[in-house]
């Protein structure tokens, strides 16, 4: 076994070595040695953090049709470090009336709830904090900390703005988790597991192709999660200047600001786990662990890029508008849908493997074909409600 | 599926779609006939298939289907319900099934089903037709039925009780066909509820039949204490039979003579014979051929049927040729209806009417066969009429919707569509309903060789003959003759000769949900006499085995005897049968118009004046006795004037027991008295009533904890 | 090893925390937060039954999670009527939601 | 002391701890709050007891879904949240005498009980709860019957706290 083979347990073992040889109690050198992992990973994850900064900001420019930082460093690179730098020497300010230990802890918590995220995520069949059996959940239970941290932010700011962002806010993601529960569910089916290593392994058949309308509802219920454009009526600058993100300067505000960023590849290394095979990429995770994590990267990144795509393509949608259409079309859809693919899932099971695959693919596009047509009808309806029955105009005679 | 079950089965299709009808479909009239049609080709289809199987074992008689379960607890055994189909049950079964389906089938094109809403029908009403617009010229056209949906719910449960009558093993579930029977008869005259007529007809048919039934509830009640069952094979066994024809009752009669009387009484009103035959002819206010048809095929026979089905009873006492003192009755009763019947008929101008004082005259054909015990006569005869006269009142119904069409495109409704006065030369209009009509007709005259009615009447006749019984045989060669005459009479006055007016003129052919069923039943009215050509007929005698006879015969241990072949009934049936269709074409050809009717006698044109006699016989007295003696005598004085010393006594009484004991004692002491003390405990008390939700929480966790250590302390420990 | 009796103690302190929330707190949604505290001491009880009788029984797992369905639905019919209430009379005091006295 | 021990001390007197909090503390946000923490800490006792699904649906139900909702409505009757009167009634001594009168009798009811010091068996190696649990919330020979009858009842409070909440002025 060697370290291109299974880095993690080699580092392990020779790590193990080096501390029981220093003296130290077995059991304590294996608890230090599972702190250095974690503290590992959240370093890798945020310097990761700040170079998605520079992505964004160079994405965003091109589909703006600008250039994006790049006046330091090589194209810029050296830009988010000096933003950094700003951020850490601004004056920490906290508003007057504040409830000080919760507008502190926010950040926090927010920063948190996207970290705990990467504890179940495989980046390579050997790599990977715990093989959760219930990780779909997992995920659920971290947005909802989430949640948490944006209600304490918009409430412990004392203002206004702050607390209507973060109402806003808190009902698009307790909303929004319901439709993304489900379309969690289906993975959970095709592999009959919720860890995330088992979804991984039983992709033989990447899931999209299974069930791509699945995959897009769990990719609109995860911008909704974010509250990222056309969800972000939370920062909604327009009304509410910043949403619950206004009191905060410094460090504080770029922890939400990184959570954020660091989130939206979170969710796009998750489309990647869930419906996109994760690591797997035609055997190439079996030749080293390294070109898996590259893999599983690249997926993210994609995943990511598509998030921005959307963010800096479309316009922000009423709240209302929004919590409608969650109500009144996403989670009936996902409802249906699930109970369409566990149907399918259920009369398929002895098929061959082509006819699955095809049988599901069909009823996914059958289940959004019928979505499309009520929803078509119902708006049709409403809006001849309100302008009259559509005219006809006769060309030619 | 086993064929017992199969049996079960039968009735159920009908009723299921009644109650489909019913709760669910009735909005939709295409739904509702494919439900009904649907259910009614189901039933018919079972019901072959149990006939063609029930031909197929051999002694069925002897080994018939059943099967039974038990149904109500009656002390400490069991009352028992079941279906049975012996020889007389499959060949009825046959020809009901069919009718049925035929009927149902018919319903669809008489009910105008695709023919647009009518301009101002209402529900309870004919339909009056409806304005189309059609290439910028408008004209009238015949609309749907606006209670579509609702006619064939209510096919649909008669269908139901003709079925429980035909397959069931014992009297009471055959009595609760005969009842739904009656009901639905009732509900189909009164149709059109929103005629005065029909609303009448349909009381009158229900008040009649129910005199019957009374008195055929009092048999079966007779019968089940006397022999403690109802089951048929129970009771036809030689000893059951030997016991109740061994006691006398009543009148000097044996007791299985006087259930059987009983039981042919509701057989009267039932199959309308005289006396109770009043109700039939009006009851062709119904629906025009549909509810006739009903009321001239199945259900009518469901009396004969009956009859038949109580042979043995009839004949437990008979000793040798002599007839019993019941079957004379049931003998005289029939020969006479059928004579009578027959002279009414002849003097009817309404086509509807005709074929029902016709229907009444054949049924009593059928019931004197039975009288003088020729019941294997009677049962083909009951089969072949049903036959030609469900294409009889069919055909008639095809002609009046004809003549509507006619009425319709002249728009002068003061025509009666069913005056046969006012048709004439209608063949050349409505071919197909020409030619089934007339082999209807000839098939009812008794038009020698060819129609089923000759065999099955000839049959009668020669029963008759060959055992002398010769006052029978006269009523009913006469009866016949009449028969043949008053066919060809109609028969000319609708389709021969030249169009008496101009809706005769214009009359059409009907659709072919109606023209269908006429050409299949002419097909039996045709065929069905070959199955019962007598093994002695000269010349056609044993060319076909004569079936039936074999077949129906041995429902009964004894199989009768047939009668040594006579020329003279022979001779007799065809004389009369020739004779009259003759003497009806002759007459009828001059005739143009209904004064130069010379047969118009009043005596007959009133039916001999029987509503009338019955109307101040039974009818006005019983009005008197309810106005005069049970509201003037003794409700006004008798009960009213019990109550008027009752009350003030009664009153006094209790003003007494108020004003000594309830106010004082009752009402201060006990009344008030706890009232005060509740008052006054719930006033102290009323402060632990707090509203406040937690001090009720401590409270009961007070009590818990107080409640709880106690048990600990003193029970547990 | 943990015994089983720790656990027990604590869920009990748990409930009777709960229990003085229910009973002494002036705003009804304290009170439903108390509420919640002692459903809470219910569940550690159901789970740690669970776990030390039989594991392959599954019983108390089952019954916890019918109490976290029912817990949902107690809470949100509960918020509910205090913000109805709140609505019409303008106070979430438990103490004056008493018009229901004698 | 086993460092088993010693992590169940330190999660039940957090629990307690925050407990304590929510129903003493003056500021309903922070009790709620407190209530949160509270749960995470019952979160963790359940991880402890190798209840990992409970655990995580604790989180997810408790804190992503009731806790929120608590906040919301704090916010929502926002009139008292500043009230600086008295925050327990006036009986609450009586309150507190009979919470420690009913902890006082459980404990002494348990002190009784010979199935105290039971310790746990270890969890037989293969075997998956969840997958256990799952199949017991669907078999009809287990909890499918109780399992339908909270969803149910769930939807019930769905629709009745929609109807009591709703406010017929302002339509929304």
């Amino acid at each position: 076994m060697s370290f291109w083979n299974d880095p993690l347990k080699v580092a392990a073992d020779w790590l193990l070595g080096v501390f029981t040889g220093w003296g130290m109690p077995e059991m304590a050198a294996n608890i230090l040695i599972g702190f250095l992992g974690v503290l590992l990973l959240i370093t890798v994850l945020m310097v990761l953090d700040i170079f998605l900064v520079w992505i964004e900001r160079k994405v965003v420019a091109r589909f703006q049709d600008r250039l994006g930082p790049n006046r330091v460093g090589p194209f810029g690179l050296i830009q988010p470090f000096a933003d950094i730098i700003k951020l850490i020497i601004k004056e920490d300010t906290t508003p007057g009336g504040a409830d000080k230990v919760v507008y502190n802890i926010a950040p926090m918590l927010s920063m948190m709830s996207v970290l705990i995220l990467w504890a179940i995520v495989p980046l390579a069949p050997t790599i990977l904090g715990v093989d959760l059996n219930i990780g779909a959940l997992y995920l659920i239970a971290a947005g909802a900390i989430g949640t948490l941290s944006i209600i304490m932010a918009g409430w412990s700011s004392n203002n206004k703005f702050a607390l209507i962002g973060a109402f806003r806010q808190v009902a698009v993601m307790v909303s929004f988790e319901v439709p993304m529960l489900t379309m969690l569910l289906i993975p959970t089916i095709f592999a009959g597991s919720m860890g995330m290593s088992t979804i991984i392994e039983k992709q033989d058949v990447w899931y999209v192709f299974l069930a791509p309308l699945a995959a897009v509802i769990f990719l609109i219920a995860a911008i909704a999660e974010l509250g990222r454009a056309p969800f972000d009526m939370a920062e909604g600058e327009s009304e509410l200047v910043s949403g619950f993100n206004i009191e905060y300067s410094g460090m504080k505000f770029g922890m939400f600001y990184a959570g954020e960023l660091l989130h939206a590849f979170t969710f796009g290394g998750f489309l990647a786990i869930l419906f996109f095979g994760g690591y797997r990429f035609f055997g190439l995770e079996q030749v080293s662990p390294f070109l898996a994590i590259a893999v599983i990267v690249f997926k993210a990144f994609i995943g990511y890029w598509i998030i921005m795509w959307v963010k800096y393509t479309l316009l922000r949608i009423r709240i209302d508008h929004m919590l409608a259409f969650n109500w009144k079309f996403l989670t009936p859809l996902a409802f249906s849908l699930l109970m369409v693919v566990a149907l399918m899932n259920a009369l398929l099971a002895n098929a061959p493997i082509w006819l699955y695959i095809s049988g599901m693919f069909l009823s996914n596009v059958a289940v959004a074909w019928a979505a499309l047509e009520i929803a078509r009808s119902v708006s049709r309806r409403e809006r001849e409600k309100v302008e009259g029955p559509k005219q006809v105009v006769e060309v030619g005679h | 599926m086993t064929t017992e079950t199969l049996i079960w089965l039968i009735p159920l299709p009908p009723v299921l779609a009644f109650f489909l009808i019913v709760l669910l479909t009735n909005k939709s009239k295409w739904l509702s006939h494919t439900v009904g049609v649907g259910a009614a080709f189901l039933s018919w289809l079972a019901s072959m298939i149990v006939f063609f199987r029930a031909v197929s074992v051999e002694h069925l008689g002897e080994h018939p289907f059943e099967s039974s379960i038990n149904w109500l607890p009656t002390g400490n055994s069991w009352f028992e319900i079941g279906v049975l189909i012996d020889p007389v049950g499959a060949a009825v079964l046959f020809f009901v099934s069919i009718t049925i389906f035929m009927i149902f089938l018919y319903s669809v094109g008489y009910h105008n089903f695709g023919q647009p809403a009518g301009d101002h029908d209402r529900a309870g009403l004919p339909p009056h037709g409806a304005t189309v617009e059609e290439h910028g010229h408008k004209h009238v056209v015949p609309s749907v039925e606006p209670m579509y949906s609702r006619f064939f719910a209510f096919l649909g449960l008669f269908a139901f009780g003709m079925y429980v009558l035909v397959v069931s093993d014992n009297l009471l579930t055959m009595f609760v066909g005969w009842e739904i029977m009656g009901l639905c008869s009732y509900l189909l005259i009164g149709f059109w509820y929103g005629k005065e007529s029909a609303r009448n007809a349909a009381i009158k048919a229900f008040m009649t039949t129910r005199v019957g039934d009374v008195f055929m509830l009092l048999g079966i009640a007779f019968l089940y204490s006397a022999t403690g069952t109802l089951t048929f094979r129970e009771i036809f066994t030689e000893e059951t039979l030997h016991m109740l024809a061994g006691h006398t009752t009543f009148f000097g009669m044996t007791v299985s003579g006087f259930i059987a009387l009983l039981l042919f009484i509701g057989t009267i009103g039932k199959s309308a014979q005289w006396p109770l035959h009043v109700w039939l002819p009006d009851a062709m206010e119904g629906p025009t051929p549909v509810s006739a048809m009903i009321h001239a095929a199945t259900m009518v026979s469901a009396g004969v049927y009956a009859v038949i089905r109580m042979f043995p009873l009839l004949t437990a006492d008979m000793h040798g040729h002599g007839l019993t003192v019941t079957m004379s009755i049931v003998a005289f009763i029939g020969a006479f209806t059928a004579l009578f019947a027959a002279t009414i008929a002849v003097a009817q101008n309404d086509i509807k009417r005709v074929l029902a004082y016709s229907t009444i005259s054949q049924l009593g054909y059928m019931i004197a066969a039975i009288g003088i015990g020729a019941y294997v006569a009677a049962a083909f005869h009951l089969i072949t009429h049903a036959f030609f006269k469900a294409l009889l009142f069919l055909g008639s119904g095809s002609v009046i919707h004809g003549m509507e069409h006619g009425v319709l495109h002249t728009g002068n409704h003061k025509v009666d569509p069913q005056d046969m006065y006012n048709m004439g030369g209608l063949r050349k209009k409505m071919p197909i309903t020409f030619w089934t009509f007339l082999i209807g007709g000839f098939a009812l005259s008794g038009f020698p060789l060819v129609t089923a009615g000759f065999w099955s009447k000839d049959e009668i006749l020669a029963d008759a003959f060959g055992h002398g019984h010769w006052a029978v045989f006269i009523t009913l060669a006469v009866a016949a003759f009449l028969t043949a005459f008053y066919t060809m009479r109609q028969i000319t006055l609708t389709f021969l000769g030249e169009p008496r007016t101009e809706e005769a003129k214009h009359a059409q052919e009907t659709p072919w949900t109606m023209t269908t069923p006429l050409v299949v039943l002419s097909f039996f009215a045709v065929t069905y006499g070959w199955v019962g050509i007598p093994e002695h007929f000269p010349l056609l005698g044993g060319l076909v085995p004569n079936w039936f006879h074999d077949f129906v015969g041995h429902t009964l241990a004894e199989v009768p005897e047939t009668p040594e072949f006579s020329w003279i009934p022979l001779l007799t049936s065809l004389v009369v049968a020739l004779g009259g269709l003759t003497l009806g074409w002759l007459y009828y050809r001059n005739v143009k118009s209904v004064s130069e009717d010379k047969l118009q006698i009043p005596l007959l044109k009133n039916k001999y004046y029987f509503d009338e006699a019955y109307d101040f016989l039974f009818v006005k007295p019983a009005y008197w006795f309810a106005e005069n003696v049970v509201y003037k005598l003794l409700d006004q004085r008798l009960i009213d004037g019990i109550l008027h010393i009752s009350g003030p006594t009664t009153g006094g009484i209790g003003k007494f027991v108020r004003e000594k004991f309830d106010l004082p004692f009752i009402n201060e002491l006990v009344g008030d008295g706890s009232a005060n003390v509740t008052y006054w405990f719930g006033g102290k008390l009323r402060a632990v009533q707090t509203g406040r939700v937690q001090q009720y929480l401590m409270l009961a966790l007070v009590t818990f904890i107080v409640i709880g250590v106690a048990l600990y302390f003193f029970v547990l420990s | 090893m943990v015994p089983l009796s720790w656990y027990l103690i604590f869920a009990a302190a748990l409930f009777s925390l709960g229990l003085f929330g229910v009973l002494s707190r002036r705003n009804a949604v304290a009170i439903l937060l108390g509420i919640e505290l002692m459903l809470n001491a219910v569940n550690i009880n159901l789970a740690a039954f669970w776990r030390y009788g039989n594991v392959m029984d599954m019983a108390g797992q089952v019954f916890a999670i019918i109490v976290f369905a029912v817990a949902a639905a107690e809470v949100s019919v509960g918020l509910a009527l205090v913000i109805s209430v709140y609505r019409r009379r303008n106070t979430v005091v438990a103490d004056e939601i008493d018009m229901m006295k004698w | 002391m086993t460092g088993e021990q010693i992590v169940f001390l330190v999660v039940a007197l957090f629990t307690l701890g925050s407990g304590f909090m929510v129903v003493t503390t003056r500021n309903l946000v922070h009790a709620a709050l407190w209530l949160v923490s509270t749960l995470f800490g019952v979160a963790v006792t359940y991880a402890v007891l190798d209840a990992a699904f409970l655990a995580v649906v604790q989180v997810v139900v408790y804190i992503g879904a009731i806790a929120i909702l608590f906040i919301f409505a704090v916010m929502l009757t926002r009139k008292d949240v500043r009230d600086q009167g008295p925050q327990m009634n006036k009986n609450w001594w009586f309150g507190a005498l009979l919470a420690v009168m009913t902890f006082g009798g459980l404990y002494f009811l348990l002190q009784g009980w010979s199935g105290l010091s039971k310790t746990a068996a270890a969890i037989p190696a293969g075997f998956d709860a969840v997958a256990e649990l799952g199949n017991e919330l669907v078999s009809p020979a287990a909890y499918v019957l109780p399992f339908e009858v909270a969803s149910v009842l769930l939807v019930a409070a769905l629709v009745g706290a929609v109807y009591v909440a709703f406010n017929p002025r302002s339509g929304k």
